[in-house]
C-alpha cells in the first residue's frame, strides 16, 4: 500500500471505530482530496464528518480546540504545512497550554495533520518542515512518519491521544510502497524504531531521511562499516533512550534531519547524547541538515539544496575519520512532479 | 425567585466578590494580573440568566463576572486566585484562566479574541452531536479588531452554528480609546456584513440584556444560526488591577462618573426590597468570608516537574 | 494610443504569454507551482491602466497578469518561470514570486492573504513620508475569509491610507466553491462595515474596471482614504498548472462556458481594427520568442550555501 | 541607567537620526509606553512616527514589513512575546523569506520587540520566551540583551540592521541599573561577550541568566573553580566561534537558557559544541534550562519554575564532578510586582 493509501485507511479506521472523529480542512472533500488521502470519506461518513473549511485556518484551529472540550476528536488537514504559521496563537497559546494551565480538565486531543511541499519548485513558502518548532513547545506531540506500516499506525495513535498531535507527512513520501496491515493499530508515540541493527555508527533520521539513511548504510556496509539506523517516528516526546542506548553502543551518531540544524531536532539529539551518553562517544557526532537557508524554487537549486544519501555516508565516514570514499548516488525517491 | 431579583443578586454578588478582591488585592495574596469587572455586571448577569447550566460559556481574562454568573463555584475561583491547589485550575491559571466544567465555563483565554473559536467550536460540536445547547463567546470590544474574531463570524454564519457572540463594548482595550483603534461604525451593525442578526442594547440594563439574550439562545437552539449582542458598558476600575486609573491619568474623569451613575446594580435597587438587599449582602458576605476562610487554609500545589539530574 | 487600445493590448499581450505558459507547461522547462490568469486579464488590464509607475501593486501566487499590466519586465519574469538566475527574483521564486521594484511590483505571496497588508504598509509609509502614491492590494474571494483581511481593512480604514482594494471575486478558491465558504452576502456590500467605499464592477469589462480604479485611485491621491472594488471574474483553467478543471469533475462545464462567452478580450476586439489587431499579436509573439529564448540562454542560479564541513 | 530607560534611550537615538524609524504597538503613546519604554516618543516625534495600533498583530506584522519596501524602518513592539504567536505568518513565511525569496531586491529592516512576562503569576500565555523558535528560522536575527548597556547598543544595531531582527527583551531585566554611555553606539549583532573571565567552565547563559550565571561564577570563585562566563546576547547568527574558543580553553561547558531545553537554544549550544569542540570536552556538558512545561501561574510553582544561580551552581559542580556544595542562595533581581 502507498503511503498516501496508509493515511487515509487510518483515517476510515478511526472513522468507523469512533464517531466522535471528524477531518476537516481546504479541499477535504474535494475530487483530489488531499493528495488522495481524504478522497471518499465524505461518501462514507457525511458532510458533518468529513468537510471543507473557508480559508480561515487561525479560526478553525481554536474551533477544532473548542470542539474537543465538548467530546470531539478533530483532524485537521493542510495542505502545507507553512499554513500552520497562520495558526501558531491557537496551537502554542491555546492547545499546548490548555491540559496544564486548567491542571487536566480539558485536555486536547486535536490532530493536525501537515504536510511538507518539497519539489516541483514550490518554494521558500510552501516547502517548510517545521517540526523543530513544534518539538519545542511543551504540551504538543510531534510524530513524522518514514513508512507507509508508520503512516497509519502513527495516525491512529495520534487519534487516540489526548493530547494535541502535530502529524507531519512528507508528500515526497506518498508514493512510497510498503506493508500495511489490515485493521486498526497503533504504532506507539513516542517510540523510535531501530530499523537496521548496526555497531559503529547510530544513524538517526526524520521522514524522509529513514530511506536515505538506509541507503547510506547499505553502501557503507560494502564498506565494512556496519550503522545502526534509527527512524525517530516521534520527535516530541524524544525516546532519548533508544538513542542513547544505540549511541551507547555504537559510540558514533549521526542525525539526518529534514529541516534547520539551528536549535532544531538535529540540535536536541547532539544535547541529550551530549549531556547522557557523553562518556559513550568516540568522535564529533555529525548533523546532516538543510541549509541553513530558505529553500530556493529553480530547479538547478532545489534538488542540491537538499542533502540525501550521499551526505549521510559522507557524514558517517567523517565520523569514522575514513575520509571520502566514492560517490554515493542521490535519493532515488520518485520526485514530486507538479503542477502543484 | 423573580427575575429581577436573581439578576440583582447576581451582580450583586459579583461586584461585592470582586470589591473584597480589590480591597484585599494591595495584601499580595493573590499574585496574578487581575481584570475587574466593576461596573459591566449587567452583561453577565443578563446573558447567563438566558442560558441553562448545560449551555456553555467562553470569556477571557476579564472573567470572574461569567464565571460566577454561569455557576462556577466560588470557592475554586477564590482558591485559584490565591493559587491554592484546590483552584479551579489548580493553582496553574490564575486570575486570568478560570474553568468549571460543570457548570457550563469553558477555560478562559488571556489571549485577546482567543476564546472566541473555542465557543464555535463547541457550538459545532453541538451541531455534529445533534444537541440543541447554546454556546455563547464573550469580548471586548478590542477583541473585534483581530482577525480570528472575523474568521469566527464567518464560519458560524456559514454554518449556522448555535452560537450567541456577547460583545461587551466598555469603549476601552486597556488604555486605548475605540476612537483610535476603529472606524466609526458600530459594532452591531456590522453584523450585516456577515448575515448574523444583531442588536444593541444597554450593557447596564441587565433586563434588557436579559431579554436580547433569550432571543438570541432561542434563535440558536431552534438551530436558526448564531447572533450578536453589542452590549455597551463601561469598567470603573483600571485595565488590569485594583486602582482607580482616572486619577492615573488614563481616562476622563467625567467619562467613569457617567457611566458610575449608570450602575448596573444601582438601577435595579428599586426593584428589590430592603429587606431582600439585606439579606442578599448578608448572604454574600458570608460566602465571601467563607471562600477567603477556606482559601488561606487551602493547601499549595506541588510542581509537576522534577529537579533537574544535575541537582542533588 | 487610445485607452481602448491599450486596454485590449494588455489583455492580449497577458493572454499570449500565458497560452505561451500553458503550452510548453508539460515540456517541464517551467517547474514551479503556476497559477495561470486566463480569463481574468480584464482587471489587472483596468486597474493598471488607472496607475502610475510609481504607484504600486501587491499581489499573490496569480500574479503574472498584474506583473505584466504594472510593467514589468517579460523577459525577467519568463527567466523566472526557467529558474533561472537573470529572473527577476533570481530563480529563488519560480512563478507565485514575482518582483519588479522599479515597475511598483511589489513581492508576491503564495499565501493567501499575505500580501494585502504589504499594500496597507506601504500606504502607511507614503502616508508617513508625505507622497501621494497609491498602494494597490490585491487578492481573491478566497482571501477574504483569513483573518488579516479583516484586520488591513480596519486599519487602512481607521488611518485613512492611500490605498485601493481589488477583489478578484473569480467564484472559486482552488476547488471550493464560495458558497462553501462564505454566507451569501456580496463582499463589496461588507464594506460598510469598515466605513469604506466599494463597487462591484464587471471584471471582464476593463474599461469599466478602468474607470472604477481612476475613482479609487483618485480618492486615495487626494487623501481621501481606501477604497474597494469587487471584480466579477472567472479564471479558465485549474487552480494551479496549465490544463482545464472542468474535464476532469471540479467545475460545472457550463458556468465555465458562460464566462468564455464573456471574455473579456473578446469583448473589446471591436474596438480596434483587424490591423491592430494584428499588429499587436505579431509584436507580442515576438516579444514572447525573445524572452524564451532568452530563458533558454540565460545561466542558471548559484547555491548560496556552502557544502557542509563533513562533505569533501 | 535602567535597564528600561536604555531601551528608550536608544529609541530616542535611532529616531532622531533617521527620520525614516517609527515606533508602534499596542500601548505605545499611553501612560505607562510599554514599562516607561516609550513614553515621551509622540509628544517628541509626533503621532505619525509613535503611535498606538488596534488589536491587530497580525497584520500589523504586515504593515510593518509592506512599511520597509517602501524604506521605513519600523519598530514594533508587543508587551508581551507571547502575542506574537499571532504573527507567525508574517514572520516566518514573510519577512524571513523575503531577501532571499527576491534574491536581495527587498531586504526586510524591521525590529520586532518583545516582552517576556515572568513574574506575578502571569501563568502559561504571558510568560514564554521563544527565543528559540525564533533562533530556528533562517532569515531573522535574533537578540536577547542582558545588561542596560547591550540593551541600547543591541536595539540601535536592530534597528540599523537590514534582516529583520527579534529583539527580546525580559522585564525581569528592566529595573536593572548599569552604565550606559550616551549617544549613538552599536553592540553588533552576532558578537557573545566574555564578561568574566575563567579556565574550568564555560558558563554560557542568555538574557536574565548572565546575571544568575555571574553570581554563580562567584560563589564558585571561592570554592576554587574558575568559570568563565559568555553572555550570548544573539542566538541567530550564533556567535559560535566566541564559544568554541571558551570551551577549547576551559573543556567544560553549562548552558543556562531562559527558555525550555528540547530544540532550544541550549540544544543548539551543545551540538556545535560537540560537533566542532568534540576533542576539547572534558566531561558532558549541561542545559539548565526552565523545566519542559508551560509556566504555572501560583506564587506556590512559579518561582521554583525558574532555575537561578544555584541551578547553574549545581551544573557546574556536576561537569566538574564535584557533587553538592552548600547551597546558593536564589536569585536576588527585584521580582515583578503586579498587578501586570
Ligand atoms: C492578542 C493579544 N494582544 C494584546 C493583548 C494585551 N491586552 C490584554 S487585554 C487588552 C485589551 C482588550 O480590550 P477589549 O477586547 O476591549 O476587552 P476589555 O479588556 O476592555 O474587556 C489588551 C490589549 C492580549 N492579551 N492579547
Ligand atoms: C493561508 C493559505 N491557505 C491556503 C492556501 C492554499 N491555497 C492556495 S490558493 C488558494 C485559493 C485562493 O482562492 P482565492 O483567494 O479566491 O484566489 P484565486 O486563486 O481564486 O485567485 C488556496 C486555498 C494558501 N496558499 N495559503
Ligand atoms: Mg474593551
Ligand atoms: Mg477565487
Amino acid at each position: 500500500m502507498k503511503f498516501r493509501e496508509a493515511v487515509r485507511a487510518a483515517t476510515v479506521e478511526v472513522m468507523r471505530k469512533d464517531a466522535r472523529v471528524f477531518v476537516l480542512g481546504i479541499g477535504v472533500p474535494d475530487v483530489k482530496g488531499i493528495f488522495g488521502t481524504t478522497v471518499g470519506l465524505a461518501d462514507e461518513f457525511g458532510a458533518d464528518r468529513a468537510f471543507d473549511i473557508p480559508l480561515s485556518e487561525s479560526a478553525v484551529t481554536g474551533i477544532c480546540v473548542g470542539a474537543t472540550f465538548r467530546g470531539l476528536r478533530p483532524i485537521f488537514v493542510h495542505q502545507r504545512i507553512d499554513f500552520t504559521m497562520l495558526t501558531m496563537d491557537q496551537i502554542v497559546n491555546h492547545a499546548a497550554k490548555w491540559r496544564a494551565m486548567f491542571h487536566g480538565a480539558h485536555p486536547v486531543p486535536l490532530v493536525i495533520r501537515a504536510i511538507v511541499g518539497r519539489g516541483w519548485g514550490n518554494g521558500p513558502q510552501h516547502t517548510q518542515s517545521h517540526h523543530g518548532t513544534f518539538a519545542h513547545i511543551p504540551g504538543l506531540k510531534v510524530v513524522v512518519p518514514a513508512t507507509p506500516h508508520d503512516a497509519k499506525g502513527l495516525l491512529i495513535a495520534a487519534v487516540e491521544d489526548d493530547d494535541p498531535v502535530i502529524y507531519i507527512e512528507h508528500r515526497w513520501l506518498h508514493e512510497e510502497d510498503g506493508e500495511v496491515p489490515d485493521g486498526y493499530y497503533e504504532v506507539p508515540i513516542g517510540k523510535a524504531a531501530v530499523v537496521r541493527a548496526g555497531n559503529d555508527v547510530t544513524v538517526a533520521a526524520v521522514g524522509p531521511y529513514v530511506g536515505e539513511a538506509l541507503k547510506a548504510a547499505g553502501a557503507l556496509a560494502g564498506e565494512g562499516v556496519s550503522a545502526e539506523v534509527l527512524d525517530l517516528r516521534t520527535l516530541r516526546p524524544l525516546d532519548s533512550e533508544t538513542l542513547l542506548a544505540s549511541v551507547r553502543r555504537t559510540g558514533r551518531l549521526v542525525v539526518a534531519d529534514a529541516d534547520w540544524g539551528p536549535c532544531g531536532v538535529s540540535a536536541e539529539l547532539l544535547a541529550v547524547t551530549a549531556e547522557h551518553a557523553f562518556g559513550a562517544l568516540k568522535a564529533p557526532p555529525v548533523r546532516v541538515t538543510w541549509p541553513d537557508s530558505p529553500v530556493p524554487s529553480s530547479q538547478a537549486l532545489e534538488p542540491g539544496f537538499y542533502p540525501g544519501a550521499r551526505q549521510i555516508h559522507a557524514a558517517v565516514r567523517y565520523t569514522l575519520s575514513r575520509g571520502a570514499s566514492a560517490g554515493l548516488a542521490g535519493s532515488s525517491t520518485k520526485p514530486f512532479e507538479g503542477p502543484f | 425567585m423573580s427575575l429581577e431579583r436573581s439578576l440583582y443578586e447576581a451582580m450583586l454578588r459579583m461586584r461585592m466578590v470582586e470589591e473584597t478582591i480589590a480591597a484585599i488585592y494591595p495584601d499580595r495574596e493573590i499574585r496574578s494580573p487581575t481584570h475587574l469587572y466593576i461596573g459591566q455586571e449587567g452583561v453577565a448577569a443578563g446573558v447567563c440568566a438566558a442560558l441553562g447550566r448545560q449551555d456553555v460559556v467562553a470569556a477571557n481574562y476579564r472573567s470572574h463576572g461569567w464565571y460566577l454568573a454561569k455557576g462556577g463555584s466560588l470557592r475554586a475561583m477564590v482558591d485559584e486566585l490565591f493559587g491554592r491547589a484546590t483552584g479551579c485550575s489548580g493553582g496553574w491559571g490564575g486570575s486570568m484562566h478560570l474553568i468549571d466544567v460543570d457548570a457550563g465555563v469553558m477555560g478562559t483565554s488571556a489571549i485577546v479574541g482567543g476564546g472566541m473559536s473555542h465557543a464555535v467550536g463547541s457550538a459545532l460540536a453541538d451541531r455534529i452531536l445533534g444537541r440543541a445547547q447554546v454556546s455563547v463567546a464573550v469580548f471586548g470590544d478590542g477583541a473585534v479588531e483581530e482577525g480570528p474574531w472575523h474568521e469566527c463570524l464567518n464560519f458560524a454564519s456559514l454554518k449556522r452554528l448555535p452560537v450567541v457572540f456577547v460583545c461587551e463594548n466598555n469603549l476601552w482595550a486597556a488604555f486605548s480609546p475605540l476612537k483610535d483603534r476603529q472606524p466609526p461604525v458600530e459594532i452591531h451593525e456590522r453584523m450585516k456584513a456577515y448575515g448574523i442578526p444583531s442588536e444593541l442594547v444597554d450593557g447596564n440594563d441587565a433586563l434588557a440584556v436579559h431579554r436580547a439574550a433569550a432571543v438570541a439562545a432561542d434563535r440558536a437552539r431552534r438551530g436558526h444560526g448564531p447572533s450578536l449582542i453589542e452590549c455597551s458598558t463601561y469598567r470603573w476600575l483600571e485595565h488590569c488591577g485594583p486602582n482607580d486609573d482616572v486619577a492615573q491619568g488614563f481616562r476622563p474623569a467625567e467619562e467613569l462618573e457617567g457611566w458610575k451613575a449608570r450602575c448596573p446594580i444601582l438601577r435595579m435597587r428599586s426593584l428589590v426590597t430592603d429587606e431582600e438587599d439585606r439579606s442578599i449582602r448578608a448572604a454574600v458576605m458570608r460566602e465571601i468570608e467563607d471562600a477567603l476562610a477556606h482559601a488561606r487554609r487551602a493547601p499549595w500545589p506541588e510542581p509537576s516537574w522534577k529537579p533537574a539530574y544535575y541537582e542533588v
